[in-house]
């Protein structure tokens, strides 16, 4: 079978044309719950493992132990890694560019990604961080506004 | 066994409209252009000239529609391209009283296997029925193609419009 | 029972940008054909199939239905997994190991030039609740690891950019390979940021392709021409969260390297293995492989191929890829002792790695 | 023939509409729940299988690696298997493969689906599995393969519509003993075919209903499950089968896939007669006349022959050879792969005699799970024993 030249090349167009509604879950209820309300970081401790998971969960990823006790962690930890984005999602530049940041907030052994604000170029592995909250709470991780160096 | 382990049911009511449970909407910009390859390519181009091409494999002998490049019990190249008629036989049908996404239909769409003559026997394609009360279909009923005007055709297997049956 | 598996067969065509002549059927049609000659095999021989494919690449939900006609294994034992082709090489050799079976194929294929919104669906892999509405472009992820990688590792960008410049250099020997350039770090270190540190030339570009490979029990292997024996497989994942991941090393890798090396019995790798065809879809990803490894600096080459850089990013293809380079290079003598590896990319923590050698030890 | 392999351990959720759980957080409750069956932890395991269908339904690319915190998936090997409905019963296969290969000890098995997530309504989602370039402009949604295939069947053999119902009344009947089932309930032939004509000829009642929940088990090798446990369910045969994508070339009205997969299966586990040497089977119901068409693929029926041994009681929980005893997928739900894992926990409770109200009375030896899928073309087999 000969294809007698490119001009003879097609492609068919389409798309998966559904959307999605997801519930939080219910550790995630919570998380939101305590966030939106009282602008708190809630993390779930596993005793077993020494670990301490925001946001909350229901289980520990590394033996299964079912978590019940969700208490806040700190508002403030120590930046773990970031990036400067210089491009948005349709892969447009971004001037100024945003800084994504996995914090690790006290008393936390996971991080919490989210924007980090200021000036990108005084971003730093290791340095101090807070949380800043929303003006207006929803009951999302928008809900956080991103953190801010201390 | 021991009594489930959650599964926590949410109502229609929780779940839209109380504003109890959080939740994220989202859609997702998933976008395609799929390569036709040869035998599809050229399937959609006939189809705008208003024919139904198909492939035949000389060893197994089958005339196979849809069109492909190759034979896959063979599994070697097809060898030739066989104009196929516009006519062929219900194969079996529905009659469907909702669309993709679940809306109700009042008068019902009618896909159908219809097995192409010139084809092999028991090869066939999905299509719709039309021109004709849905009461009055049967299996094994010969139908034509209603192509839609010449201008219309755009290379798609919706420049047939459906299929009709014939006394 | 023997244990032992070989592959007896390899199939791949040319990695390219894109591919518009043909179908994801088409292509694949042509790497199996390829696969069953080399392997002297007819269609009818093969008793089961792997195929690696996820649905929102292909567009097609449940995309495991559109698998078996382009091997030519219609009614016959076919299933796919979510991974990796070098994950699927392992499922493979594992269902020839059961003494159930003596003839599987394992099946991976890139049609990445017609996936027209790839970021978009790559975002669409996050977390909906914790990390989408965020909005990053979701290479963030890669330049946040490099980010803590180097910084845990005490390496520098530039050693990144020598990464980068070698891969696409390699890449000038390969005839398969989509994305060859004579490129000096120095030229890398031009390329604009995407996510800093994260440069455009750190990351490989994708491409179409696609890899069939034959495997055959011991019995089976006997009379083929040029088998190549997997001597151990492994995979693993970290967790799957941006929250809980460790970010400055690849500890999916370390984990697959544990199964993999204790089934060939590597304990030295650095001087057992002569021959590494590992990660490399960003560049820092290279040095991060080799250190969960286990490789000491220096050791023998490393991704002479081009890698990912050099070749392409054929997707859940690249496993497959490496693996090919890897049996070709033992059949033409230039290793005895070779391992491909892979990772699944942002956001995943997927790993998968087999090691592959002209006996089987 | 490789390692003998066992299931040890089983553990579900709740089947429901709309779950409030994210899918890691199902996968977790059935996961744990199998490994505290199994009297294990997650050290105890050493590969994880996740089984779940298409990515549209939870709503996330590669939804295996979401899915893998909740699976137990940290720093183990973990792969995510998929044949469409097919899924369920295959995902012990796969992980049969990792155990019986002896590359693996002991494995988690965990299937799971939110099907609630995806908006407007999840069969939305089944758009995309026909064809791309040349059936989706059609406008086609899944009844029609299951409203084609139905009238096939019934077409070629003459088979009513009541007949065909009955599955639907049977099933709903036997789910009400089942503590995860969402819609168990006494109907009568009447009510089924007087509900909503769908998409002729198949009615509401016919249908099973879309759901969220998860399903796992724990498996081991010989030596590891005699150590567990003093009721290892085996493993006797395995079989899966994948027919030509090409479904409007084939003839519908027999599922010649699931034949091939049951053959594959028998003969692993030595069943030369399947009526006979089999005493009872979960075959995959999803909807109403796929439970009869599927009893034929499985050789437990002539061709055409179900609808009558259904009619006679043959099928009933307590007829010759209970077929769906859970209450299926039409009366306990179905979240696709956690419905085909649904019937492997049922064959595992059932033959240790721990299926409460659904317990079949007569001796167990053997049972026969499978599950199908795709464009009509996956058949995926298990026989489990004592």
């Amino acid at each position: 079978m000969r294809v007698a030249s490119n001009r003879n090349y097609t492609a068919w167009e389409g798309k998966i044309p559904v959307g999605w509604r997801y519930t939080a879950g219910l550790a995630g209820q919570e998380f939101l719950q305590a966030l939106k309300d009282r602008g708190e970081i809630l993390g779930s401790r596993c005793e077993r493992c020494e670990k301490v998971y925001v946001p909350a969960s229901i289980f520990c990823e590394r033996c299964f132990a079912e978590l019940n006790k969700h208490e806040p962690v700190k508002s403030e930890g120590e930046v773990v890694t970031f990036a400067i984005c210089h491009r948005d999602l349709e892969g447009n530049p971004l001037d100024p560019p945003r800084v994504a940041a996995a914090v690790r907030l006290d008393g936390a052994t996971s991080v919490l990604v989210h924007n980090g604000l200021g000036d990108p170029a005084k971003w730093k592995i290791g340095a101090r961080a807070k949380v800043k909250l929303a003006a207006n709470r929803t009951g999302s991780i928008l809900d956080i506004e991103g953190f801010e160096l201390v | 066994m021991k009594e489930p382990k959650l599964g926590t049911g949410l109502s229609s009511r929780d779940f839209f409209e109380s504003g109890r449970f959080f939740t994220v909407s989202y859609e997702v910009r998933a976008e395609y252009a799929w390569d036709t390859g040869p035998a599809i390519g050229r399937y959609l181009e006939e189809l705008k000239a208003g024919r139904i091409m198909g492939r035949r494999c000389t060893k197994c002998n089958r005339v196979f529609v849809p069109p492909r490049a190759f034979c896959e019990l063979c599994f070697r190249p097809a060898d030739d391209w066989v104009p196929l008629e516009d006519t062929g036989t219900i194969n079996t049908f529905s009659r469907c009283y909702i669309t993709w996404d679940m809306q109700k239909l009042t008068s019902p769409e009618i896909p159908a296997v219809i097995e192409i003559d010139g084809a092999t026997p028991g090869h066939g394609i999905m299509h719709m029925i039309g021109g004709v009360d849905p009461d009055e279909i049967k299996v094994g009923m010969k139908v034509k193609a209603v192509w839609k005007p010449e201008s219309e055709r755009e290379g798609a297997i919706t420049d047939i419009k459906y299929w009709k049956p014939v006394s | 029972m023997s244990n032992h598996v070989a592959i007896i067969g390899c199939g791949y065509t040319p990695i390219r940008v894109a591919t518009p002549e043909a179908s994801y059927r088409e292509l694949t049609f042509e790497a199996a054909q390829r696969a069953y000659a080399d392997a002297g095999i007819s269609h009818e021989e093969v008793q089961s199939a792997v195929c690696c494919e996820e649905d929102f690449i292909e567009g097609i939900s449940i995309t495991d239905e559109y698998t078996p006609d382009q091997l030519g294994v219609v009614l016959r034992s076919v299933e796919t997994v979510g991974g990796d082709g070098l994950h699927g090489l392992g499922i493979a050799a594992m269902q020839i190991q059961t003494g159930a079976l003596d003839i599987v194929v394992v099946e991976a294929h890139s049609k990445a030039s017609n996936v027209l919104t790839f970021d978009h669906i790559t975002e669409f892999a996050l977390d909906p609740i914790w990390n989408r509405p965020l909005g990053f472009h979701p290479e963030f992820i890669a330049g946040m690891e490099m980010n803590r990688f180097l910084h845990e590792a005490k390496l520098s960008v530039e050693d990144c950019d020598r990464i980068a410049a070698k891969n696409r250099t390699n890449a000038l020997s390969n005839p398969i390979a989509a994305y060859p350039a004579r490129m000096t770090s120095e030229d890398i270190a031009h390329s604009p940021h995407t996510c800093a540190p994260l440069r455009e030339a750190h990351e490989a570009r994708r491409a179409d392709g696609a890899v069939v490979l034959v495997l055959a029990s011991e019995e089976r292997a006997k009379g083929a021409e040029r088998p190549v024996w997997i001597r151990g497989t492994g995979w693993a994942n970290d967790s799957p969260t941006l929250e809980s991941r460790p970010w400055g090393k690849d500890g999916a890798t370390e984990a697959a390297a544990r199964i993999a090396y204790e089934e060939a019995g590597i304990r030295d790798p650095s001087r057992e293995i002569d021959l590494f065809e590992v990660d490399d879809l960003y560049a820092h990803r290279e040095a991060m492989a080799l250190a969960a490894l286990g490789v000491k600096n220096g050791a023998a080459g490393v991704n002479p191929s081009g890698g990912s850089l050099g070749m392409g990013h054929t997707l859940d293809a690249i496993g497959l890829y490496r693996a090919a380079m890897c049996v070709d290079a033992i059949r033409s003598g230039r290793s005895k002792v070779a391992l491909a590896q892979s990772w699944r990319g942002v956001p995943t923590t997927s790993v998968a790695m087999s090691i592959l050698s002209v006996n089987h030890g | 023939m490789g390692n003998r392999v066992a299931v040890i351990g089983a553990g579900i959720t709740k089947f429901v509409r709309r779950a409030q759980e994210t899918p890691p957080e199902l996968a977790w409750a059935a996961a744990s729940q199998a490994l505290d069956n199994a009297g294990m932890t997650l050290d105890d395991i050493d590969c994880v299988i996740h089984g779940t269908a298409p990515d549209a339904f939870d709503g996330v690319h590669m939804k295996a690696e979401y899915l893998s915190a909740g699976s137990g998936g940290w720093g183990k090997p973990y792969t995510r298997t998929y044949v469409g409905g097919g899924t369920g019963v295959f995902a012990p296969i796969h992980s049969w493969m990792h155990l019986a290969s002896g590359k693996f000890k002991t494995a988690l098995v965990v299937c799971e689906e939110k099907m609630s997530s995806c908006q407007p309504h999840p069969q939305g989602a089944f758009i995309t599995i026909f064809d791309h370039t040349t059936e989706r402009a059609l406008g086609p949604n899944l009844l029609w393969i299951f409203a084609l295939e139905q009238h096939r069947y019934m077409s070629v053999h003459g088979i009513k519509n009541e007949q065909i119902a009955l599955a639907s009344v049977k099933n709903k009947h036997n789910a009400r003993g089942h503590p995860s089932a969402q819609i168990g309930g006494e109907l009568t032939v009447e009510e089924v075919l007087d509900s909503e004509i769908l998409a002729y000829p198949v009615h509401r009642l016919m249908v099973s209903p879309t759901s969220d929940g998860a399903a796992a088990v724990v498996m081991a090798v010989e030596d590891v499950a005699k150590a567990q446990t003093g009721q290892p369910v085996w493993l006797e045969g395995v079989g899966w089968a994948l027919d030509t994508a090409y479904w409007t070339n084939r003839d519908l009205y027999y599922p010649r896939y699931v034949e091939k997969a049951a053959w594959m299966a028998y003969e692993m586990a030595g069943i030369k007669k399947p009526t006979e040497e089999i005493d009872f089977a979960e075959p995959y119901d999803p909807f109403a006349y796929k439970e009869l068409h599927h009893l034929e693929g499985l050789q437990l029926a002539p061709k055409g022959g179900a609808p009558k041994l259904l009619a006679d009681g043959y099928f009933n929980r307590d007829g010759k050879l209970p077929s769906c005893p859970s209450g299926g997928l039409l009366g306990v739900g179905n979240p696709i792969a956690a419905a085909g894992m649904m019937k492997i926990c049922e064959l595992f409770w059932q033959l240790r005699g721990e299926a409460g109200e659904r317990q079949i009375q007569k001796p167990l030896r053997r049972g026969v799970a499978q599950a199908w899928g795709d464009l009509m073309q996956v058949g995926t087999v298990v026989v489990m024993g004592t």
